[in-house]
């Protein structure tokens, strides 16, 4: 039998991990479009952690505030894109 | 048996999909490359975990979020990515050429 | 296991508080404070306080990063050549002043996760409205249960405080920021 | 002293990101720096409360009808937090709403500037 719970808390540990590896992107830029594009890929990241989560610890209500995320995580990035350009129109 | 060999394939896929993003957003030259690979594999990489977490938590009233979230990250991370680049190029920035280093 | 994706997270929580604080350009800060509320959002999740880790994605990583950035959109940003803010010294003793007497705190504290901690042993607290909340109030979410019935007035006043600060808001941009 | 961060790493956390958000607050001149400051030295302090109320191998504290299970978290840090939650955005903000207004009448949200801009 494979341990699933520790498989899926490994993987969850790795995603982690590579939010902290993406958040160079972020921190170094150099264009704010760039830090917009990383930040989304983490919010990517955070949904999937937190679905993993709920998997591994079998709490399946984390899985509500995953998909808060996830709406959370598109409406924050449009809303930056849209912020930064002066003329609108993004979509 | 099936079903946890299944939950490791598709783990693997999606832990070696959002390595290949993260790399891809590091290491490409500007926004616009950085903005493709980030929807691409990301999305690939969020929707293989997704299905191995559907499969672990089996069949439940639950797993429909899980299915939920697949759709919705499908639909939404080009979309982002979309707006994303645009307000890139609206805010005038060239793309990367070969030329340039 | 669960403990190596705490401390990953722990040290994704620090990166990006030290990134938010050094950053020059105020949109950049921004951006990293939304990374961090996000982080921290999961950390929350970690230690089993789901409402606590909704609230805090709706409102750390949304609400306050669109007032952040529509305060942004209505003022200026500091566009310099730097990229990392100019460290202030004395600031910087200050706040190591704070954290060292803090940190001197940390041996005298029980361990995180440890069962015989006190506030979650102590069962005239803690025991009592985890037992009685569903016979007194009907609500299985303990979390709810006190915080709309058991201390009911306490979140009325919450309301009245919200409310107080939209007031206050509108009374100091005279309903000029909402064209 | 590497066991005792293993233990209480979230109150470790808890330390750094209080004295990162209050350096921001005392040493970055932008009053919107100073904002997201308060922002970093609030949530740090959730962070402790919310740590105090775990317990290992718990569950949420959502008790089913009939009872039993458990160990269960403690709620009461958790609802504390939640106040302190929306209190803290609507002092963000009043705080924000005013900065726009010291913008409108300075021109400027430097600290320094302001200070001799008023002094005159």
């Amino acid at each position: 039998m494979i341990p699933t719970t520790g498989l899926l808390l490994g993987a969850a540990a790795v995603f982690v991990v590579l939010a902290i590896a993406v958040l160079y992107r972020a921190v170094r830029g150099p264009t704010t479009q760039d830090r917009v594009l990383a930040i989304n890929v983490l919010g990517t990241n955070t949904v999937v952690i937190l679905a993993l989560l709920a998997a591994a610890l079998d709490v399946p209500s984390f899985l509500d505030i995953a998909l808060v995320y996830a709406l959370l995580n598109f409406l924050v990035a449009v809303a930056i894109s849209k912020f930064t350009v002066d003329r609108g129109g993004v979509m | 048996m099936l079903v946890s060999v299944a939950i490791v394939v598709f783990l693997a896929g999606g832990v070696f999909f959002t390595f290949v993003s993260a790399v891809g957003v590091l290491r490409l030259p500007d926004v616009y490359t950085r903005a493709h690979t980030a929807s691409q594999t990301d999305t690939l990489g969020a929707g293989l975990t997704l299905v191995a977490v559907a499969l672990a938590l089996g069949l439940e009233t639950t797993t429909i979020k899980t299915f939920l979230l697949l759709i919705f990250i499908f639909i939404t991370n080009p979309t982002a990515a979309h707006a994303i680049a645009r307000a890139a190029y609206e805010e005038g920035i060239e793309p990367w050429e070969e030329t340039d280093d | 296991m669960i403990e190596y994706v705490a401390y990953a997270l722990a040290v994704f929580v620090v990166l990006t508080a030290v990134a938010t604080a050094l950053l020059r350009d105020v949109l950049a800060a921004i951006v990293l404070f939304g990374a961090y509320s996000l982080g921290m959002a999961l950390l929350y999740t970690l230690l089993l306080a789901p409402d606590v880790g909704l609230t805090e994605a709706v409102i750390g990583a949304g609400v306050t990063t669109l007032l952040l950035l529509l305060t942004i959109a209505r003022t200026v940003r500091p566009s310099g050549d730097r990229t990392a803010e100019r460290v202030d010294p004395r600031a910087l003793f200050a706040c190591g002043a704070l954290a060292v007497v803090f940190g001197l705190t940390l041996p005298g504290l029980p361990a995180v996760g440890d069962p015989n901690a006190p506030i979650v042993s102590y069962e005239a607290v803690t025991g009592y409205y985890l037992s009685n909340s569903y016979a007194d109030t009907g609500v299985e979410n303990t979390v709810t249960a006190v915080l709309a019935a058991y201390r009911g007035f306490d979140t009325f006043g919450e309301a009245t405080v919200v409310f107080g600060a939209g007031v206050a808001t509108l009374v100091v941009l005279r309903r000029e920021v909402l064209t | 002293m590497i066991e005792l961060l293993a233990t209480r790493w979230a109150y470790a956390v808890f330390v750094f990101v209080m004295a990162t958000g209050l350096y921001v607050m005392i040493g970055s001149p932008n009053l919107v720096k100073k904002v997201i400051g308060l922002n970093l030295f609030q949530s740090a302090v959730f962070l402790f409360f919310v740590a105090s109320a775990y317990v290992a191998g718990g569950s949420p504290a959502i008790v089913p009808s009939e009872g039993g299970g458990g160990p269960y978290v403690s709620p009461l840090p958790h609802v504390i937090v939640l106040t302190a939650i929306v209190v803290g955005v609507s002092l963000t903000a009043v705080a924000l709403a005013l900065i726009v207004r010291i913008h409108r009448e300075y021109g400027t949200l430097d600290e320094s500037v302001l200070r001799e801009v008023t002094d005159e």
